[in-house]
């Protein structure tokens, strides 16, 4: 919604200022609330910007010692990849303000940045008096390298590194902005469905979720994952580096949700916080509780999960559940990991961290969350599963496109020495902890 | 009574304590180590400069056993061992000539088990 | 002081919402400035939402491997309990506005959140002109957890999971928000005595220190601390982790106090940054050179402590004190770290990171730092100490009270075994850094 | 240029406090946008703070576990030293307004701060309508330790940490803040050559870059570093937290350059935070490409140089370079790293961890690519090209000097037995990893 | 001469060389291990799938001596290291031909202590 | 066969590796270990409570040589770890009976090299 607003005055803007006709010129006081808005959507991106590390520790703590560097690796690069190609593309294809090719369905706006530097307040307040130009670019380029993130984690210990390399620069150019136009760039799900997603439960954790969805099953299982049919426990070798990389995430969080507002109206603001921190606390306490009566043990690299789930539920909904909604949807969003995570054991699907149970149950979770407890009444529960069916149906197939593709061209996976022996002295020449004795047998 | 060492590649592991399992042998000792055998290293290569790593991760295997359940057990890990490349590893045989059992306070073969 | 104005003000709106008085229309420049300030707020608790990690990470580090995941666990659990704990009752319970039971003492506000959502502005602004209820609850509810933080360090590493989250439940709950109330909720302390706690020496460092200490006392030493009399060092584990915490704290602990300005007045938020560096840098370098001194060493994890204890004591006077004499106290809170240590390890108290050098002794010599060296006069030696002392006369019984009951009915601490195994495989199935090699023999 | 003004005003506002004029009464919008400025800023230097974090982790993950604790204690104490010794006479010599001593080239206004703290909003206005006094001594004194930071790990594993803190000491407080007043205090550099630093290219990374220089030179090589005139790998021990140190650097240099803004200008702020990043991205980028070429495999350590040197490299044009253009200056920059770590190999100057060619050639291009790619065609390259020169021509000798007194009194180096069994133990008692068996033959 | 080999549990290795100290026995090196023995491991549960931990942190001991110390040696590391639960360790008593001091060239028992 | 086991600084590994070679001698196992001897260990201060450490970090070779080769290995290690300081280490020579090449199966003194 609000992201639809802000994309139709960038549109608008972008025309004025082709036409070159003079900015109003704003009460100062309105240049004060631009500035404020301004700053804050700025520290929304700077916020969302740290997730990346989040990712980063969280993914190579739940895995072993000798893909480590490899796992680093891919999670420095995608936000780089992320941000360039948005920059290139992606933004143009996400907000293509009225140059729709298929209506509110596909939309291009030209490659390259639009507006050139202006040192001036007032043209740049003309460009929708809450955020420059480039505060937009800069917030919505943060997010473009999310999604490839959460893919990152699923694939990890056994994808190769140009594969990965490759599948994120076409998905985050392409596939992601697209259908976030569809959203938040004015397209037909809101425009037409009214389908509410404020801060991306769908566009972005859905989105990963399900391109991570289909590497898994395009890769299949780590070697001595499953064996005579069992699944089998494939020990993170740095739970303290995971649980930095949960509250990074988490600290992240606080701009990926309360930066979508757009603005730094207080009401809004504080009130995103609010129910994002209700989201982790709740999640964290149903993982809790869940893994205590599934798994008989306070288990703590689910209980993490727990935290992601219940920040991945809230963001659909963070602007219009009640507190108390918002700690019921992120309670529910982290029980509902650990059975997640033994179910995609059970029909043998590899997960190394948790991402199909974390990003892609919840990003759905999240988005029906708004249908069922808004009180905002016009987000209805045909208009949310709507939303989640559509992009499913794009998101999904194409990923397993482009999985099929590399598998075909540049190769997937690594060879079993490699994986055996770790990617990291194959890829990388070199290991992430050298001197510790580390025991493996795996 | 018989000390073996074997010096095995570490993913091994699994599949050779099946194989001693297998022929009722449960007792054993294992160590970190690093080996340096007929098996080249590979080179890693940090911030440019090349490094030759040649001391290559094996896994140490301790076991006593009385003299009767030596052949067993070099079958056995043999078994779990081998893949027919080099780095395979290698197994020596000391002659040991007491053993005690801490808890019991036994000694000689009967402690071995 | 400030904080009992803004809890005064939000009675006072808290009764005009109910009586539905027509909010006044403010100017739109007082609408700016109402932005900029309720951002400030927001900001600071996000920072202080990352001292979590901070706590989180110090307290794993300088404990031993084998403990790692269980202390990460309590402290990732800790801010979610805080926060959903203070959101039912705690919030109420500090800020009672004018539903004082016993005058000053006690009072209750009700369960549960007061105000509901609205997206308006205006409506928003008539909270107290400076930042909203879900800011000032926000804001609040992240400090509520981190007195209960306090406390995880001093007991770790042989305190059972379950009596640490119960403890943990009834001190926020219940002793922290009332002490609060004496002072920042506009209770007797602050009206009566004028007793000065700008950010929290006492109402968060002494109130978890006392209960610190409390712990330490009923819980006993671990197992090889202490023998024949003499005291052994128990080696943190990963110093490197250590030292991360203490820079989080550090990044946090700016919002810490300058969020406390509950606004974004210039002249104080910068102000009061600029001591808590002083603070900050004034231990480290006191606690190093009083290290040297006594110990003939660069001791790091003492030095560490000291920048905490720089920080702990500037709290209290952050506002009110002169950039030199906040160096001053820092160096002397720094330099008092190493002798407490030193004193704690004497009287056989075994404190594994040094919380109750840091947060107890800290705490009340920041609190009378105020008295000595506060520009403001009105602060009087007087004053300050009978806030420390009321607030220990109530923190310490009842957190030995509390952990009594523990004792009596689930049980405080665990078996001899799971003591020397650690805590990671009894309590949670799992190790921290799985296939690394560790040394052991305690 | 913006930080003249800056300094010019304070020195202007400074007279006239100290002369009593009555302060104007600015409007109230202006308040407003006084305290989003200030606010900004403040959080600017914030985000500076957290990168010691990032320098501390970096340094001392990419050298060997039996140096961890002393780099992270150097790194620990480097910001109390920067910060201490700014307030005592750094922020005097870098802005001495109008109390030139030579003109341009060398000032000073006296020892410790000159505005005393006054709690209202209008008289801090009158300071210079954008911040505080306070606010800019955060921020400028935050700036100050990062120079002696760099030196830090190009001398790790082998000098004294007397000696370290000893020049430290003394290259910030004296040498950082004159150099800097050339350019940011006004002096010559700017008001004569228009030389243009945005956020620091020269006057902090060339100025720690040549110090480093001088300070690998003063101490040679580690031991096994150079065997028969061939540079051996001495692998860094935990590449995790360099990789968490470059994101938190990254993080940070938004505040570093965004900040450098000196005002909340929503189109400057937002624009140089996309430079920025794209600086990163591209300086990744470029390192990974070049590295593959250069070496032949994706050497992660030299990637992660690669981003600190587009970062160091845009923060010189950030303001003026369009975003193509610098996101080429981030991606030469990257690549220079690689070829760069070679030849500082080949010449035999063992540097652990890249300091020289991410902040000495870094700082160096950065600079010059003003002169070459900004839109602001008043930067010259022959301006450009006096600023690299004068800088180096007294940082580097004043480096060299000040580490040869050192060396002919308290001595430089550890001793060879010292080096070989590791810093840490001799230095601080005690390792940064106790427990954990790490393999070491050299 | 003989070198005494024990594996033994990490927590009782302060107690052992107590107890060797007291028998005049100043001398060792110890190492890592992990042991499979009788004593049972413990399930460990990562992410729901359990997995059986039977390789046990443990401790080993090499210490050369003469053959006059063998059985205060023996006694020594059984004094120090005995619990009487199972997972106490085993004590291997292996022949030793020779011995060298680096430092001096030193041969034989001499050069032992 | 002999198996020659050499505890040794960690430091002197690369020199003792080269002249090993120098005589031939390529196939060797090294581990992580701690010893206790006549070298002092040193205090270490954590929180001003002072703890003497004396397990110093060593280094334990293991060789399996032919009988022939023992002379030369000793010579090998002692020209690469001799410092002539305390702290030098020791090398023990135990007899072994047998030695198997995993990969191969081959046995006895043509399996060692
Ligand atoms: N003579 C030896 N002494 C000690 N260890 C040995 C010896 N020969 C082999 N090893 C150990 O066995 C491992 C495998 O040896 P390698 O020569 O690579 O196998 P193969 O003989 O099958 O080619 C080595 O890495 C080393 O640890
Ligand atoms: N036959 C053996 N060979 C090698 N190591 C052994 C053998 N028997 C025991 N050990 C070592 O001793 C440890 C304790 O053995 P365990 O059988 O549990 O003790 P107990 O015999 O007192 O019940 C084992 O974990 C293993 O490291
Ligand atoms: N009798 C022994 N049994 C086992 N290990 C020993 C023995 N004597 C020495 N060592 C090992 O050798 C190392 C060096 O021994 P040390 O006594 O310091 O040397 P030196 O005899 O040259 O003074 C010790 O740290 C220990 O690991």
């Amino acid at each position: 919604m609000k992201k639809a607003t802000a994309a139709a005055i960038i549109a608008s803007s972008l025309t004025s200022l082709a036409a070159e006709i003079p900015a109003p010129v704003p009460a100062e006081s309105d240049i004060a609330e631009f500035m404020v808005s301004n700053m804050w959507v700025l520290i929304g991106g700077i916020l969302v910007f740290i997730m990346h590390l989040g990712f980063a520790t969280v993914e190579s703590g739940l895995c072993r010692a000798k893909n480590c560097t490899n796992i680093l690796f891919k999670n420095t690069m995608t936000p780089a990849i992320g941000f360039l190609t948005y920059a290139a593309a992606g933004f143009s294809l996400m907000y293509p303000g009225n140059s729709w090719i298929a209506d509110g369905v596909f939309g291009f706006n030209g490659f390259g940045m639009g507006i050139p530097f202006t040192d001036s307040v007032s043209e740049a307040y003309s460009y929708n008096g809450k955020f420059t130009y480039w505060t937009d670019f800069f917030f919505q380029g943060m997010f473009a390298a999310t999604a490839a993130t959460i893919v990152s984690g699923a694939v990890a210990e056994r994808i190769k590194l140009s594969a990965y390399l490759i599948f994120t620069v076409v998905y985050v150019t392409l596939v992601y902005p697209v259908l976030g136009s569809w959203g938040w760039g004015g397209g037909w799900l809101s425009a037409k469905m009214n389908f509410h997603d404020f801060a991306g439960s769908t566009f972005v954790h859905s989105v990963g979720g399900w391109a991570a969805l289909a590497g898994v099953i395009m890769l299949g299982p780590r070697i001595g994952k499953f064996v005579n049919g069992k699944a089998m426990a494939i020990m993170g070798h740095n739970i303290p580096f995971a649980a930095l990389g949960v509250f990074m995430l988490w600290l992240g969080w606080f701009g990926f949700n309360a930066g979508s507002a757009l603005s730094a109206n207080p009401n809004l603001i504080s009130y995103v916080c609010c129910t994002t921190m209700f989201g982790a606390c709740a999640g964290l306490s149903g993982a809790m509780l869940c893994g205590m009566i599934l798994l008989r043990k306070s288990d703590f690299s689910m209980t993490l999960n727990g935290c992601l789930a219940g920040l991945v539920a809230i963001t659909a909904g963070a602007d219009c559940i009640s507190p108390l909604m918002a700690a019921a949807t992120g309670f529910i969003g982290g029980a509902a990991v650990v059975p997640a995570v033994l179910l995609f054991d059970r029909i043998k699907l590899d997960d190394p961290v948790g991402a199909l149970s974390v990003h892609l149950v919840n990003g759905i979770w999240g988005t029906l969350a708004v249908g069922l407890f808004s009180f905002n009444e016009s987000y209805t529960l045909i208009g949310q599963l709507t939303g989640i069916l559509s992009v499913a149906a794009v998101s999904f197939p194409s990923a397993l496109l482009i999985f099929y593709i590399i598998k075909r061209t540049a190769g997937l996976r690594v060879s079993k020495e490699e994986e055996l022996r770790g990617l990291d002295i194959d890829e990388h020449g070199a290991e992430a902890y050298h001197g510790f004795q580390i025991f493996t047998n795996q | 009574m018989k000390l073996i060492i074997a010096y095995v590649k570490p993913e091994r592991l699994n599949m050779i304590k099946q194989e001693l399992y297998k022929r009722e042998i449960f007792k054993m000792s294992v160590t970190n180590s690093l080996g340096c055998g007929q098996q080249k290293g590979y080179l890693e290569a940090y911030r440019g400069a090349m490094i030759e790593v040649n001391l290559l991760k094996k896994v140490r295997l301790a076991i006593a056993v009385n003299d009767d359940f030596v052949e067993k057990t070099v079958e056995g890990i043999i078994a779990g061992a081998k893949t027919g490349h080099i780095g395979d590893g290698k197994i020596f045989v000391l002659p040991m000539e007491e053993c005690i059992r801490i808890r019991t306070g036994e000694r000689g073969p009967a402690a071995i088990g």
